[in-house]
């Protein structure tokens, strides 16, 4: 392990018994905690400056206003956007992906067009485009996984066939929440774009886990959520090139994103207003921007050190379960901060449970990733997904509790 | 770990260890198929409906021990019961399961009184009964494949 | 006035100078403010309770569950719904209408079909009818608004020959924003109904202002912001009737929703959950359940005693200015907690910044409501919107302001 | 009150009560029409462009003293001055507005330095600018109430 300090005191919620037993918080995949300041910059909003923005003039109004757009541009310059208009507010990952499915499909998806996407997406990142191509008549096509336990990613090679210029849009998720595995995603977005395709990252679980440039990447989307990278729940961010925004039509309509209206039809603002109807999630979206100077005060790319040692470490000592079936990639090969695990005959709920019990809070189940699922022969399996507070000793702890389940089911 | 040990009582290791009724029962005339779409546990029950009576009832799916234990137990139990009776002992069940109270002259089904102390796992121990009654209620079906969602 | 209890030291946020006075908070109708119990919820959930809902089995997953579907049970006894499951959690009112517009205009309506609405809806409640009749063919029709200062309120003679048995939808506002008139929401539902309509009842302005039942009005959805409730930002529920709810296809799709996908389709839970796409805002939907407790220790039928004393107080003192012109409901009618008006020569937007130098918050402008200000011959009006912790004093210095910005532009 | 004394400076106040040119040009060639959908503010600015030179010029519209003194103020400005000198000048106003600084040459348009204390009223003071400049950059189009949104 690199030496790394510890953050846990930022974050009250961590310290806590549960069960009796000191709270070992390894469900980061699902979502992360929230640091003191984070907390902080949401009191502070509702106990000094809450109001409703834009329309507004008195001084809480443009304190509000100020106080939102700024986190806006805090936001373009988290992910590296070169406009803070292409930064539009949603509740999280799985309305912006619906925002563009909608918006964009609507407007430029046809019979006869495929939409790509991959056999490891999230529900939220897959249901959208099988909507999308329903409604238009597109063909939805998935880059296979390879291997039985899905430990050799995304199929590259089949690529070069499946990325035909029918190819309109190709949505992918930047690190799998049920493998770890890490996509190329930079190479995806270079291959799709030589076919004119349109590009959509699904960054749910790379948002603050790691540097993130979308100028680099090359994506014309970027979806994430904010309570996945210490920010609160109810607030997310499409990011959308600015050139294809401007082309797009608004998705919800109502107060604050019209120029003119008339008892007879309406005119648009422009992005991002046009796509944020209606009050937005002020408080929420100053928080994470609070959220985003936490995370580079600490470091983005230390952080994925830290990730990625605590991975190592765990599939490492996990290896050593007898019976375990370990998903996504292999030891020694780039993986995230989480590992995703089965064992014949004791069910990942039952493993929930258990570890509970001694204070570990893991998540068991299909992660919203069915189809994957069925294809490795899984119904579900149990994950350990780690953040900056995690400690080497918290794997330990893990590690301990399933070999005390293991030893009950074996009875 | 006293909750725990509730939970996991010997009856329902045993069943989930060695599952009784489970497969397709090929003289099925009734199936349904229950899901935890939380969980992603499953479950198909088959049922040979003569008359009123449950002559012949399998189980088939997969799932946590709670759920499989208890749609182990539940064959064991519905065989041979009117559909009334089926009913009437799912409410029993219903009301172990959600209040922990046991009552004196329920024997096996009572092992199933530790879940009220786990909320969310109310759903796991009572999905076979649910697709049970289902099938129970439903139109007769074949009990092929085809009649139910993967 | 009635005597009331000042709860001013529940609410952080008005205890604070403005331009060095102390602050007169009078911009209710676009956002209220939060008591303490409301902000500590929050605080307590991401410092106590923090994680992500349904999925999990482990102890903050329990607890985060148990809050947020306890909110929706709450809600529901706050509006009595017959069903928690009749309660979807939404960003605000806006995307709640959406919502309906899409999901339901989608499924039902057609060339031919009417859409109703009225003049004086916000932009909210018109841009998302306006894009159903589009889409769909079907013509938006508008039930008149009558007085040259829309002080006739509704024209419910006109009602009779517009509510045809073509009417598929009437969507209209309990209460206006821009006039603070109270629409007879029930009779409205109940001549929707007799010609087989659906009712859409836009709650922004009447939630939290004073008993609201869903059932006793009758209609079959209902929309409302939790942030003019005392609730935070970002959340917001839409109220539908289970047997419509059940019927209507989803509007967003992905993670929590769903039963089983594959790689080919996907079929849906029941609401709510089917209206639920990914991680909801679970700590704004429990400090939303907070602000419900908070109200109704109040008291909502005081609160809207209280209201409607300080406007009609603001209606007599407002009366004694020169030139000026009030819209809506007259003195003596019945009429909400907000006061619109405007003066021959000085602009809204100068108002409001004089008044904010004696700190006094107010809106100006078109109030989302565009259509309405051209119809009055109006580009925008003033707003003073009075909530519980409001007091006659707070509306002798409006009055004192306005007299000194009068004198100003009298030069 | 010092600031509020600064933003509404006298000038201001004597062009809002009294706008110059106001209404529509007969003899326009071109026209833009500019909304703050903020506010409401509206400006409609009409031109009469002889080959680069603005040799007429009103505004038309509604909205706070701010956006109405500053366009009437425009025209004034803007009559004889070419596209080049018209762009040039907005440049100058835009600088004052933002950073309150007034150089020391320009006389009435200074005025305007008391904004940048209020952001919000930004756009309020270059409405009418922005609606003239669009106008000189636009196609020639005739003065009807048809070329431009109400
Ligand atoms: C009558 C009315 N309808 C709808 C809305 C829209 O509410 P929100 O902006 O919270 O979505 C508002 C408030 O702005 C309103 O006053
Ligand atoms: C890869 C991935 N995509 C999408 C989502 C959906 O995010 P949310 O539920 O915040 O909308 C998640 C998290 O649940 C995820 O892990």
């Amino acid at each position: 392990m690199p030496s790394w300090p510890n953050f846990r005191a930022d974050f009250p919620v961590l310290h806590q018994q549960v069960n009796g037993k000191p709270l070992v918080y390894l469900d980061n995949g699902a979502t992360t905690q929230k640091p003191r300041r984070v907390i902080d910059a949401l009191v502070r909003y509702y106990e000094r400056d809450n109001s409703n923005v834009h329309r507004g003039l008195h001084a809480l109004s443009m304190r509000a206003t100020d106080g939102y757009e700024g986190a806006r541009a805090r936001i373009a310059r988290f992910i590296n956007a070169a406009d803070p208009a292409e930064i539009i507010f949603t509740r999280g990952t799985t309305e912006s992906i619906n925002l563009v499915a909608r918006s964009w499909g609507h407007a430029h998806l046809k019979p006869g067009d495929v939409v790509l996407t991959t056999e490891m997406e999230h529900h939220s990142n897959l249901v959208p485009w099988q909507q999308a191509a329903k409604a238009s008549g597109a063909t939805l096509k998935y880059v296979p996984v390879l291997g039985a336990d899905a430990e050799g990613g995304l199929d590259l090679a089949a690529l070069d066939a499946l990325l035909t210029p029918a190819v309109k849009l190709f949505a992918f998720t930047h690190i799998s929440n049920t493998l770890g595995a890490i996509n190329p995603a930079t190479e995806l977005c270079r291959r799709a774009r030589a076919v004119g395709a349109v590009t959509v990252i699904d960054a749910a679980q790379s948002i603050g886990h790691a540097p993130l440039d979308v100028q680099a990447l090359g994506c014309d989307f970027l979806a994430f959520s904010g309570h996945k990278m210490c920010g609160p729940t109810g607030i997310g961010v499409l990011y959308g090139r600015r050139a294809l925004l401007d082309q797009l039509a608004p998705d919800e309509t109502g107060g604050g994103m019209v120029v003119s209206v008339t008892y007879e039809g309406a005119t648009w603002k422009p992005a991002p207003e046009r796509f944020e109807a209606g009050t937005p999630n002020v408080a929420d979206a100053i928080a994470l921007g609070a959220a985003c100077d936490y995370l580079d005060a600490l470091g983005r790319d230390q952080i994925a050190a830290h990730d990625a040692a605590l991975s190592g470490l765990a599939m490492e000592k996990l290896s050593t379960l007898p019976g375990i079936r370990i998903i996504g990639p292999r030891v020694g090969t780039p993986r995230s901060g989480l590992v995703s695990f089965a064992f014949e005959g004791v069910h990942a709920h039952d493993i929930v449970t258990f570890a509970d019990e001694d204070g570990v809070a893991l998540r068991g189940g299909h992660h919203c990733n069915q189809p994957l699922m069925r294809k490795l022969g899984l119904t579900s399996t149990t994950r350990a997904s780690f953040y900056l507070y995690n400690t080497p000793e918290e794997i330990d702890t893990l590690v301990a509790s399933l070999r005390r389940i293991l030893k009950f089911f074996a009875g | 770990m006293s909750d725990l040990a509730d939970l996991y009582q010997q009856v329902i290791l045993d069943h989930n260890r060695r599952p009784r009724n489970r497969g397709r029962l090929p003289t099925a005339n009734r199936v349904a198929h229950g899901d935890n779409p939380t969980c992603g546990d499953q479950c198909s029950v088959y049922l040979q409906l003569d008359g009123d009576r449950i002559s012949g009832i399998t189980f088939d799916g997969s799932g946590c021990a709670i759920s499989q234990a208890s749609a182990s137990l539940m064959t064991v139990q519905l065989k041979g019961k009117t559909a009334a009776e089926a009913e009437n002992l799912f409410g029993v069940f219903h009301e172990i399961v959600t209040t922990g109270k046991e009552p004196e002259e329920i024997s096996d089904i009572g092992a199933f009184a530790g879940v009220h102390a786990f909320p969310a796992r109310i759903k796991c121990a009572t999905l076979g009964w649910h697709a049970a009654l289902n099938a129970l209620k439903g139109d007769p079906v074949p009990a092929t494949t085809e009649t139910y969602k993967d």
